[in-house]
């Protein structure tokens, strides 16, 4: 498909649209939060603690007294960084691994295969569980231990598609023609395989998000005082009677950015790739 | 189903245990920090620690370790719990048991419900509930299940006392364990009443678990289903005068469940996973969190053991939802 | 004449209300006691942590026990004891007339076999177990020798002033032999001891079912039954006991328990404790080093402000390594004050590097000597970053840095003690020691190896004499307030919130209680 | 013509999409008479599908919806019927096969269970005579083994066996009309005149009507008695067979026949008509047809007129027939 008639397609998909704006404006958030921030985010005023949200605190304060807002604000930054690092991190082997295991087939295919049957044995979050505790928490760790466990859902989905595509008439052709390998999968067979990568990456970075929260949830992620929002809202959880803000902001902060991501990835599925319709 | 097939799938999975147990065997011992030194705590001396590490056999080397363990395991014995010195067969039994209960709960409600708003919202497209539930499903899939789950229980347990908030019957109204799962038993004990209050409450903790999957099970249904209702032979089951019920329900739904079903399968591992977090939210006794109070404890036995569980259901499943491709659609012959 | 009706009306139908206001014990009904956690293991010979403590409590008794509201140690199991000349032989005189759940006869032997299985390798129940903290247990205990059917005798190799104690600790049950050897190495899920309430049932990560023990030799147990559930999220347990669904609801945030509190229908028991919660400064890192480095770090952190607001007022700001409810307290030290102006001029002093990073480490579980163990790092992070100390938080789960921490791989880290055997030994020589600083495994995570305060501690340990071994322990809080190895922060207040249904409710400094007394309103 | 048993009155059938209304049927008029074939002619997109949809009201929904005209069939119209009587009436009293044999079957039942189905609801039947019946319609559609074959599911047939079986599905009511959509495009050129014949045998055994829609003026000349030519949503010219194809009136017609090669024909060369059938959305006023006319001329913006062009042979145009 021509892109731009990828491009004008997904301006005329509402889903796409929506979630481009939300994810747009997060973005923008990203870069000058900081400055609309009206408050240090990492600084605690204990005597502060726990004020509901008003006219000086937009978003309350903590139980440390740290202006949620300004956290909430910084925090964007983490969560865009979690989510991009985490695809990052299984995108780049899912996709080495499926073109291997998809091009080459026989005993590259099987091994490869039943090493990601292997890592799909496990319940995700357990195996992110696994991970860090093997890494140890922090945040670079947690995206690693995200990124693992991914890995072969892009292998999976890369090798079902390299293998249509390598039946494909034209695959064969430049075959005979004497294409090497490294050729023919770098120049041929990935393009083409790339729109349910890319769909499937979009949507993966809102899970990633959701995952890293749940480790937060479980103490496993982002360190104190770095202002992420899966670790704001596990810590405001002992507050819901108390201080419901605490925990609502930032949730619906994850709330809206997956909520972006979902959005256009699922606009951009149904631009680029019908077919890929299992989320 | 040929024979063959079967045991070639079980050939298949024996290689991925054996794989996993290797694999759980050495990423636990990767982890830092030993199990003597969690046992004891912040309280422990050096020479018992020294002690008990001798006993828990934690002194020996890897290869060993593994071997022993492999061997106790083609006896049937999945070890002994470092923490609780009791066998790890009878400590994953219960919780097992309650996990699966949980999950096949939620299993169900994500299930019907999801069908259920997909199938409405692809014949009614584009209309105030299509719009509305494909909405809600998108925020489904967007939203922490923690956070859901606490706020569940803060608004329909705390606020407005409806529900019960944790555990798994009422005290006091157990009935004999046949099953293990509450709610069959207490009706195989005829208890009308204690089963209707084990379903009490089964219904936040499963209906938080099966947010997700239903959002899923939505969305996969609606977008087969419109696809199978432009199909050709759902016209000609228009023309055949059959009734919209009938068409609907018999001649496109039932060709719309094979992408569902899919995703089904991938979804109740899925369930496997979200039990974690979602049984120490609602205090339910079961594996998801004894698994990761295990890991965090070094129950290096306990965590094989379970892992090893999971991945013989996740096989199961797999095995089953092949098993339902077959039975749903004619034209999948299996390739033994 | 209306007037006199009236008022006899009115106190007729008061009465009844009035009985019930009244202190008057009822008996029966379910005390439902919902727990951070499920237990671990219900043989306490082999339990380490507090929910098998917990639970076990209820079931067994030793020889000797610490008052309902004290640490001081009264008669339990046995009726009297004496100690020889030399100070190595304890005797015990058992009380009679007691049997074990199982109907087995309490007697000499079982307190032989119930002690002998620990220490004696060739005792045929020594396989059974895995026997943990024999040092605050029997460890120092080489002999036992059973007199007659209702006397036994312990020997020590050399005088072991703190044994009383220990034999007070969960460590030392008395199990009944029979279930001993029927039971065999499962006997930690099937406890049978002496106490006031039998074990009915375990479910495991759910609930442990308790009921009375009808034969009990004392006083019998008021409630039918005790029901102790897990609940492993806090907001969820502070829900249930809000909601009535639990009795008691243990191990809630600070926040929470001034949640309780304003609530009419729940009460909240408090009781100083003897624990403490500390930061450690690891004196073999360069950086911390210099006395005046670790000085200024104590006049940084403004314990009065983490107290009121992390710890919500549940606790005392700590200057001594131990409690002022245990004796041998030295109250004359005077605290570091909060100072920043003094830290910094300290760490100028000290040609302090303020570029440095170093790691605070934090605790990944609260106790209860650390309640809010983030946060707690938190402020003090922000407390040492205002006198120019860039500290850098880290995690690890609780085995990692348990095991890392005794290894001295951190520079700061947060620890605390919940103060075992409430004797000044345990906090002075077991944290602080030159001998306990030896890596890996040393208890005394600042590493701090001091010549003097240990012999002042080795010298106490060989002190019969209470005034005596006061005077040494005085002196050694000297060295310690003077060298600075740690922050003491915090001695936190000891609080059971429940249901005010119930009365009676006990609790110990440690929080270890039976639930023997405690009644529950119809 | 006899008494016609379906008339087709002004039906206007419109599409709401996203780019606008679709006027995919603008005022058509057909009759089909009694056990008669009329075969309804046009290129894709004339309208002549749609308006086989409108009559048993199949039109995809929610998007298409008949906005004007009667459908008169037995002194009903179709148009206005409740739903529970043209569910009656549909696979009943008329029914219809379409051009895809391979995807117009349901994949996951076996064709005896199709065949029954459409039995037991308009007849009274019980299981095991609606299985019968069943095998008795494959049978007479020329299936072999016809009992067998009942538990054989589409897949494990060939296009032209399922299309046979969609025939028996449509027969098996005995219906007075029978709606054809394209029988035979998708098929092979042997199996199509297989499948005519068929449909052509059957018409007499069963005494119905046929209402045939092609793009294959051959079929129509083999088995149709009439003929309407579509264009645009609009018949265009309508008449007996030989005299349509003997003298053909609409300047449309003759580009039919003049795209089409002829067997043992008149000679000269292939004339495709120039140009595409115009966007349903940008019809010029007027004749539909006048872009791509080479007879056009100005009056041809203005709506033409429905005149007789010979006996029984009307056209909807300005010039007069030749």
């Amino acid at each position: 498909m021509p892109r731009l008639e990828i491009v004008s397609n997904l301006g005329r998909n509402r889903s796409a649209t929506v979630g481009l704006l939300i994810i747009a404006v997060v973005l923008l958030v990203a870069l000058i939060g900081p400055r609309l921030a009206p408050y240090d985010p990492l600084v605690p005023a204990p005597l502060d603690r726990l004020k509901g949200p008003g006219p000086v605190h937009y978003f309350g304060t903590d139980s440390l007294g740290r202006d949620i807002f300004s956290r909430v604000l910084y925090g964007t930054r983490i969560s865009l960084v979690i989510g991009l690092i985490s695809v990052a991190i299984s995108l780049a082997p899912g996709t080495l691994l499926g073109l291997l295991s998809g091009y080459f087939g026989g005993w590259v295919d099987s091994l490869i295969m039943r090493g990601m049957d292997m890592l799909l044995a496990f319940p995700a979050i357990l195996l992110a569980i696994f991970i860090t505790a093997i890494l140890g928490p922090s945040l670079p760790n947690t995206m690693i231990a995200v990124g693992i466990v991914y890995i072969p859902h892009y292998a999976r989905i890369v090798r079902s598609s390299v293998l249509s595509l390598k039946e494909q008439l034209f695959v064969q052709a430049i075959a005979h023609l004497g294409g090497t390998h490294a050729r023919i999968l770098g120049a041929h067979i990935l393009p083409n395989a790339l729109p349910p990568i890319i769909v499937y990456a979009t949507l993966g970075m809102g899970t990633a998000v959701l995952q890293a929260a749940a480790l937060g949830f479980l103490g496993l992620g982002a360190q104190p005082p770095q202002p992420e929002w899966g670790a704001m809202l596990s810590e405001g959880r002992q507050y819901i009677q108390l201080a419901p803000h605490v925990a609502a902001f930032p949730g619906a902060a994850i709330l809206l950015l997956v909520l972006g991501f979902n959005l256009f990835g699922d606009g951009l599925r149904d631009v680029l790739d019908p077919s890929l319709r299992s989320r | 189903m040929p024979l063959s097939y079967i045991s070639r799938r079980l050939f298949h999975l024996l290689l991925i245990l054996l794989g996993v147990s290797v694999l759980v065997f050495l990423m636990l011992r990767m982890i830092p920090g030993d199990p003597a030194q969690l046992l004891l705590g912040e309280y422990a001396r050096p020479e018992e620690l020294a002690r008990l590490r001798t006993q828990l056999g934690l002194d020996r080397s890897y290869p060993i370790q593994y071997g022993i363990y492999l061997q106790s395991i083609l006896r049937g014995d999945f070890g002994t719990s470092v923490r609780t010195g009791a066998p790890v067969v009878d400590e994953i039994g219960v919780r097992l048991l309650a996990t699966i209960e949980l999950s096949l709960a939620a299993m169900f409600i994500a299930t019907l419900l999801g069908i259920v708003a997909g199938v409405i919202s692809a014949v009614k497209q584009y209309s105030v509930f299509d719009y509305g539930s494909m909405f809600l499903a998108l925020i489904g899939v967007s939203m922490p299940i923690f956070w859901l789950g606490l706020m569940l229980i803060y608004l329909l347990a705390v606020k407005f006392p409806i529900l019960p908030m944790m555990g798994r019957i009422s005290m006091g109204l157990e009935a004999p364990a046949v099953t293990g799962l509450v709610v069959v038993d207490t009706l195989i004990a005829g208890q009308l009443g204690a089963c209707g209050d084990a379903l009490r409450h089964l219904l936040l903790p499963a209906c938080t678990l099966a947010t997700i999957p239903m959002a899923i099970v939505a969305r996969i249904t609606r977008s087969s289903m419109l696809e199978v209702l432009n199909q050709d032979y759902v016209r000609t089951a228009r023309a055949k005068g059959l009734g919209e019920a009938v068409v609907i329900l018999r001649h496109a739904l039932r060709n719309a469940f094979l992408p569902v079903v899919t995703v089904l399968g991938l979804n109740l591992g899925l369930l496997l996973g979200g039990a974690v977090l979602t049984e120490t939210i609602f205090s339910w006794p079961g594996l998801g969190r004894y698994v990761v109070d295990s890991l965090m404890g070094r129950d290096y036995a306990a965590v094989q053991g379970c892992i090893l569980i999971f991945a013989v259901l996740m096989a199961l499943i797999n095995l089953i939802v092949d098993l339902l491709y077959v039975l749903l659609d004619p034209r999948i012959r299996v390739h033994a | 004449m209306r007037k006199i009706w009236f008022s006899l009306v009115l106190a007729m139908s008061l009465a009844p209300v009035m009985a019930l206001c009244a202190e008057q014990p009822v008996t029966g009904g379910t005390l439902i006691w919902g727990r951070g956690g499920d237990s671990v293991i219900l043989d306490l010979a082999q339990a380490t942590d507090g929910e098998s403590i917990k639970a076990g409590i209820q079931i067994f008794e030793n020889l000797v026990i610490f008052g309902k509201d004290s640490m001081d140690i009264e008669p339990q199991l046995a009726e009297s004891w004496t100690v020889s000349e030399d100070g190595l032989t304890w005797t015990f005189k058992l009380r009679q007339g007691v049997t074990f759940h199982d109907g087995t006869p309490f007697n000499a032997q079982a307190v032989y076999d119930s002690f002998a299985r620990v220490i004696d390798e060739n005792h045929p129940f020594y396989g059974y177990g895995k026997w943990k903290y024999l040092s605050l247990s029997l460890g120092q205990v080489s002999e036992i020798k059973v007199i007659d059917d209702y006397t036994v005798a312990l020997v020590t190799p050399k005088p072991y002033a703190p044994l009383l104690n220990n034999l007070a600790l969960w460590l030392c049950p008395i199990l009944s032999p029979q279930a001993l050897a029927e039971h065999k190495d499962q006997i930690g899920l099937h406890p049978v001891g002496t106490g006031p309430f039998k074990f009915v049932k375990w479910v495991k990560d759910d609930q442990i079912i308790l009921e009375r023990n009808e034969d009990y030799w004392g006083e019998k147990a008021k409630v039918d039954k005790i029901i102790l559930k897990s609940i492993p999220e806090p907001s969820a347990r502070l829900m249930a006991l809000q909601s009535g669904t639990v009795d008691i609801a243990d191990d809630l945030d600070p926040d929470s328990i001034s949640l309780v509190k304003k609530d009419d229908r729940l009460a909240v028991t408090e009781r100083p404790s003897v624990n403490v919660g500390y930061l450690a400064l690891n004196t073999q890192k360069p950086a911390l080093k210099d006395v005046r480095v670790r000085r200024a770090i104590n006049h940084a952190i403004d314990k009065e402000t983490l107290i009121k607001t992390i710890f919500q007022g549940l606790a005392v700001p700590a200057k001594n390594p131990f409690a002022p409810s245990i004796w041998g307290y030295n109250d004359a030290i005077t605290p570091y004050a909060y100072d920043p102006e003094q830290a910094r001029k300290l760490l100028a002093e000290a040609g302090f590097d303020h570029n440095a990073e170093l790691e605070l480490w934090a605790m990944p579980v609260s106790r209860a000597y650390m309640p809010e163990p983030v946060k707690t790092a938190e402020l003090i992070q922000a407390y040492l970053a205002a006198v120019g100390l860039k500290a850098k938080i880290v995690r690890h789960d609780w085995g990692t840095y348990l095991s890392k921490t005794a290894n001295g791989e951190h520079d700061m880290c947060m620890l605390g003690w919940l103060g075992g055997n409430a004797d000044p030994d345990n906090f002075l020589y077991g944290l602080l020691s030159a001998d306990t600083a030896q890596t890996p495994g040393a208890a005394n995570v600042a590493l701090w190896k001091n010549a003097t305060f240990t012999e002042l501690c080795l010298q106490a340990q060989k002190t019969f004499d209470k005034t005596e071994r006061t005077q040494l322990y005085l002196k050694a809080q000297e060295i310690f307030h003077d060298e600075a190895p740690w922050v003491p922060l915090a001695h936190s207040t000891i609080v059971r919130c429940y249901n005010k249904r119930l009365h009676d409710v006990p609790l110990r400094p440690n929080g270890l209680n039976s639930f023997q007394m405690v009644w529950k309103e119809k | 013509m006899s008494a016609p048993v379906l008339e087709i009155k002004g039906l206007k059938t419109q599409f709401q999409t996203r780019q606008g209304l679709v006027k995919a049927v603008d005022g058509a008029d057909l009759a089909l008479g009694h056990r008669e074939t009329l075969g309804v002619v046009g290129e894709s997109g004339c309208g002549k599908s749609v308006t086989a949809l409108s009559i048993l009201r199949l039109l995809p929904q929610p998007a298409g919806r008949i906005a004007g005209g009667r459908i008169i069939f037995n002194d009903r119209d179709l148009v206005r019927v409740s739903r529970a009587e043209i569910r009656r009436i549909r696979g009943n009293e008329i029914s219809m096969i379409f051009q895809e044999p391979m995807t117009s079957l349901n994949p996951v039942y076996t064709v005896g269970f199709q065949i029954q189905e459409v039995i037991r609801k308009h007849r009274q039947m019980n299981k095991g005579e609606a299985r019968t019946e069943a095998a008795r319609m494959l049978g007479l559609v020329g299936i072999p083994e016809p009992r067998a074959r009942l538990n054989d599911y589409p897949h494990q047939m060939s296009g032209g066996m399922r299309q046979r079986v969609m025939i028996a599905m449509a027969l098996s009511c005995h219906p007075q009309i029978m709606i054809a959509d394209e029988p035979t495009t998708a098929l092979d050129v042997t199996i199509q005149a297989q499948i005519l014949d068929l449909i052509g045998r059957l018409k007499e055994e069963i005494g119905m009507s046929v209402f045939l829609i092609t793009h294959d003026l051959g079929v129509v000349a083999e088995i149709c008695r009439h003929v309407a030519v579509m264009y645009a949503g609009k018949v265009v010219e309508s008449a007996e067979v030989r005299e349509l194809f003997a003298h053909p009136a609409h300047p449309y017609t003759v580009g039919l026949f003049e795209s089409l090669p002829k067997i043992g024909g008149r000679g000269g060369a292939l004339r495709p008509i120039p140009g595409v059938v115009p966007g349903l959305f940008n019809l010029p006023p007027g004749c539909a047809f006048q872009e791509r006319c080479f007879k056009a001329e100005p009056r041809c913006r203005q709506e033409p007129p429905l005149r007789a062009a010979g006996a029984d042979h009307m056209v909807r145009c300005w010039l007069p027939g030749e």
